[in-house]
């Protein structure tokens, strides 16, 4: 097992997937002769040409879509969305076209697509560059969700999402592309749905994705060290359908819950899965569940001010304590 | 194009007509929901296109307005019909409805409903067909009022940046819904406006076969030999409203009796009749013949059809038991 | 106080504002010689002519930010965008550039646009024209986003929407504007923050926006005259922001809540009003709260397929006796 | 353009480069976060437009590479400065950033960082420009690349279609961050992309401040005339990479060396010098003057300001007490 990075991990998915199969195609703007700006491509518009390795116009909506008609012919394009941000543009495909095809045709037809797409509040990118939209993602039947939080995921995501037979939305992070993670030697699929849990608590269970996994890794350890308080951190790599039933087996065990996202609070992930809660298992809860979420604000360029728009660890910490009164 | 395809012609673009004509009744009496457009007049489009082309070979797209390009593809009429009922048996089950035909045996790819959406589309299929070394071409169909859509301007040029084999068909019909093309687009000649992406282009009369044909022709040759995208244009007209919800209220008298003087059926019709190659008589045994199959036949077949099954309401929104969804496994 | 339709209310609002202000324009398709889909601009462009009242291509993205700049200069535009399904088209001018400019320019340019639009599942339009998108709209920070549930709003809520500094969206529905109602004769400025109860009631809260509304107040009739549970309705006009304070006062009244949403549930308004409860006025809860939604599909066009996707006051009904064990 | 003009258009072109390369060292020295992307190189473009029109009076708007834009229209470069520096004295209190300068006292009506955001924003600056009937114009700037996204079509054509007073610009240095613009774009020169749209067009050396002002005069004459949009195309080059974390390695070292060898600033120094206007020792003291405006002025400036406060974190995010929120009362 060996410990390579987040961006090295999508680029050997996209590397096996393309040496397997001579469908699998990848395109997205500067990702061919440049490598990707966060080098996901790198080298293979060398290996594998200019046929397969596509550098795209400035063209969101277009070679999106242009990906979903390929697809239609049992090609499997990656679609690489440099910055989230730029999705907007490629909704009116992505959601319009790939994801109601299948039902609206009756099945005869579907878009085996993957769109993945830098997204997150990195390093003071400013308003239409630090975008979350992985909750509108979340918002449409017929597409699938996920959001890897270390490399493991990158890479098993990928390869699975290539195969499956329905659009996936992957949902990265502009700061953890250089981050290290084993990834196991032989190939390895990860499963689209579900969760997993990071870390074993009874307390209370804080529930991540993506960068936020991390937040509730590092406010657990504070967490128990300082506070005596064993958090359970579950992992929720798959946004679209969401684990109801890993939530809710977790909140019976821990009958407290902390939803962490990096995005701002309204309609998002961290609602989403207090309804999940209320739903399923209300009468198990101690606590009010509560949210930690960024404030609701495009996002400053100043960096003191892009940093209080963002919750941190010690949010994390914050709510948990205010929530067990400690 | 010889006789025996031009009485062949005539018959397929008098059933298309008569079948466009008897869902209009069908809607009327509440037996169609949703949207309804039809092609009444614009027949002579879609078959002297496809005529020029391969249906059932070649990949076809098209916007709302495709119950007649479907059929053309290969798509039984009865399905069609059964789509429009909601059935079962529809082409797509009865979930797809008016808008939305799709028949993938016979590569007719589907009618979306959002202006603009299929010009990628059918540039992703000419990919695809590019990689898998294929002689077959994509076929998009679109309005007039289509080409303002960015869609319009990014699926070109990347056509023409890849060489793509994809054939544009605009049927341009003057309006977009109410708002006449002038109104709406800086240059009103559509064939003109693919200069900016080096496009070969031509503009042809779209209500006479034979020239539509033609135009076709060499269209798809030009695509199938490899020479990269082509925008054909087609000047026509529809009879109907823009759907059924529209009053039609913003077209003169006289430019609708001007178009009426020029309908493809009977310009076609009339040739034969010249050429005495059928008689009045015959068309009238033709359009009886082609009403009693409309009525006995299709409407019949989606009549008796069932609905589909309410509890699977659920069924088609993802891929049945994928097992890469579970990593692999299952 | 003069009884007419929703298609009237919002006509006259157009009307009476560009009547006013020189600067106020509607733009869309065919609203301008054709009067509108709806008839929402009737008669506008014989009156105000062709430079107010604009006959748009289809080009969602390019007029929607024709319209954002123009109203950078003082001009109020109203855009129409035919159907909501059409509008991940302009989600991009919209979202990136509308919602985002004040922030990211210190305050110096705002960008007062109204984008109103027909939202939600009518009579079997098919997958690609029922999409019901307010929850899109509602995570956008910088937007506001109102949907009318009768004439009055409909009036009022377009009256203070072209007034107000920031951009607004309206979700108007297919399906209400031929809804009759009354609306007062002077003229009639909404809030376009808050919410109302629209009916008094001590056991449950039923919270409803646009067209759910009305599937609330028949479910409580029903549940007032055959199971004797007096529900309180409440209409959730403002979505973005929403009402916290008329949410968490009307819960600690009745400490039962039942979100009613013509969408799909996940992260939607019923999530986030229930996250709202749970933040606000979680011990007040005398039962889990519970969301009504549509089914998470791709809406079909068969009309029992389309019935069984979309809630109706008797789904509301169920819900309320589930909880209260009736 | 007098001598005084040309004497004046030296100094404001040195200025700008001494001014971007002083934010790459501080970028350098991480004083200034996020996207950093510099205009060295293509001096001639903004300046010669701009002097052409009438900056502080018409409204000009632009993409992420926008800092000098701002400050020909007017902008305090100790402002743009501090902006950079994410001050609460930036010229957008510091929310903004190098990619979002915004100067609406000078009509400077912003950077966008979504390539092709400006077009349709400038077309609509341009009708509320003509419904107040004042005889300002729009201009756009934008690059080569962005001239393949949707709304390049959809603004071009409405702007005809309603003949709006915006005049477009197209920065043409060749590429698209990394992606020559042979790769991505179907028809190279752009000025011919227009004719879609029926929009007068001209291509000029973009190095050549001269050849810049008297093609943009004719444009801008044009525009301001009421004869609707105009398209110029000014062939430039960018000296460093697309944003600072570009390594810049997809283009060859000859083709950089040609270009620099192709400067704006030198030409136009020289051409002064040649003709007896200055000395090589005014270059060199102007220059001197130049880098000690910056470093006493800008940069002093920059460093000696305050950062927002941060429980000033949503100011902004909505109008602050605007009355119809609440139904008109308050
Ligand atoms: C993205 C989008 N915008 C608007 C509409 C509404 N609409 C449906 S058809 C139509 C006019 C299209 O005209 P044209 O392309 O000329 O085709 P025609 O109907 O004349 O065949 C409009 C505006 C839509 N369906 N999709
Ligand atoms: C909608 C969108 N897509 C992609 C990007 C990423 N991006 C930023 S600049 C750029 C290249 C633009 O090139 P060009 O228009 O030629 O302008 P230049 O940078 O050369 O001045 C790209 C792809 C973006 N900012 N916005
Ligand atoms: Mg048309
Ligand atoms: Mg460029």
């Amino acid at each position: 097992m060996a410990e390579i990075m987040y961006w090295e991990a999508i680029r050997r998915a996209h590397d096996e997937e393309m040496a397997r199969d001579p469908m699998v195609i990848c395109m997205g703007e500067d990702i061919g002769v440049a490598g990707g700006t966060y080098k996901a491509t790198q080298g293979l518009y060398d290996k594998y040409g200019p046929e397969r390795v596509i550098d795209t116009p400035i063209s969101e909506n277009g070679y999106t879509g242009l990906g979903i008609g390929a697809s239609f012919l049992g090609v499997r394009p990656i679609i690489e969305i440099m910055s989230v941000n730029f999705a907007w543009l490629a909704t009116d495909q992505f959601f319009n076209s790939a994801a109601k095809v299948r039902y609206m045709s009756g099945g005869q037809l579907t878009a085996p697509v993957v769109v993945r797409s830098a997204g997150g509040t990195a390093h003071q990118l400013g308003a239409q560059h630090s975008a979350r939209m992985e909750k509108v993602f979340m918002g449409i039947a017929g597409l699938r969700v996920v959001t890897p939080s270390n490399p493991r995921q990158a890479y098993g995501l990928l390869k699975s999402a290539v195969r499956c037979n329905d659009p996936v939305y992957i949902n990265e992070h502009e700061l953890m592309y250089n981050m290290k993670g084993e990834v196991p030697d032989e190939e390895y699929f990860h499963p689209l749905e579900g969760s997993e849990v990071a870390r074993e608590g009874r307390d209370v269970t804080l529930f991540g994705y993506n960068v936020s996994v991390h937040w509730c890794l590092q406010a657990a350890e504070t967490l128990s060290r300082q506070f005596g308080i064993e958090a359970e951190v579950v992992d929720l790599f798959a946004l679209s359908p969401l684990d109801r039933a890993g939530i809710t087996a977790s909140v019976r065990k821990t009958h407290r819950a902390v939803i962490v996202e990096e995005a701002e609070a309204p309609v998002g992930v961290g609602a989403e899965v207090m309804a999940i809660i209320n739903e399923e298992c209300f009468f198990e809860l101690d606590a009010a569940p509560r949210r930690v979420s960024a404030v609701n604000v495009p996002i400053p360029y100043n960096h003191k001010l892009e940093k209080a728009a963002i919750p941190n660890a010690g949010d994390v910490v914050t709510a948990v304590r205010k929530m067990l009164g400690k | 194009m010889n006789v025996a395809d031009k009485k062949r012609l005539l018959r397929e673009m008098l059933f298309a007509r008569r079948f466009e004509e008897r869902c209009y009744e069908a809607y009327v009496e509440r037996k169609i929901g949703g949207f309804l457009h039809l092609y009444s007049g614009e027949e002579a489009c879609a078959h002297g296109v496809l005529e020029a082309a391969r249906p059932g070979h070649d990949y076809v797209i098209t916007g709302y307005r495709d119950h007649i390009h479907a059929i053309k593809c290969g798509a039984d009429p009865k399905k069609v019909m059964a789509e429009l009922y909601g059935k079962e048996t529809g082409s797509s089950k009865g979930r797809g409805g008016s808008m939305h035909i799709f028949d993938v045996e016979h590569r007719f790819m589907g009618g979306y409903a959002l202006v603009g959406g299929p010009f990628p589309l059918a540039a992703g299929m000419a990919k695809a067909i590019k990689m898998k070394g294929g002689d077959e071409i994509a076929i998009c169909f679109l309005g007039d009022a289509a080409n303002n859509q960015g869609t319009f301007h990014e699926s070109l040029n990347m056509a023409k940046v890849w060489n793509l084999p994809v054939l544009y068909v605009c049927e341009n019909n003057l309006y977009g819904i109410g708002t006449r093309i002038d109104r709406s687009t800086a240059v009103i000649d559509q064939y003109k406006r693919v200069s900016g992406y080096d496009i070969p282009s031509a503009q042809t009369d779209g209500q006479d076969i034979e020239a539509v044909y033609k135009a076709a022709r060499k269209a798809v040759d030009h695509v199938r030999g490899g020479k990269g995208p082509y925008f054909l244009e087609l000047m026509t007209y529809r009879y109907r409203g823009h759907s059924m919800s529209d009053s039609n209220a913003y077209r003169s008298r006289d430019e609708e009796r001007e178009w009426s003087g020029r309908d493809p059926i009977i310009i076609l019709r009339d040739r034969l009749i010249e050429a005495g190659e059928i008689t009045k008589q015959d068309y009238k045994a033709l359009d009886t013949e082609v009403l009693d199959e409309i009525e006995d036949e299709v409407i019949a077949f989606a009549e008796a059809s069932p609905e589909p099954r309410v509890d699977e309401l659920e069924k088609y929104t993802f891929a049945e038991n994928d097992p890469w969804v579970y990593g692999g496994g299952r």
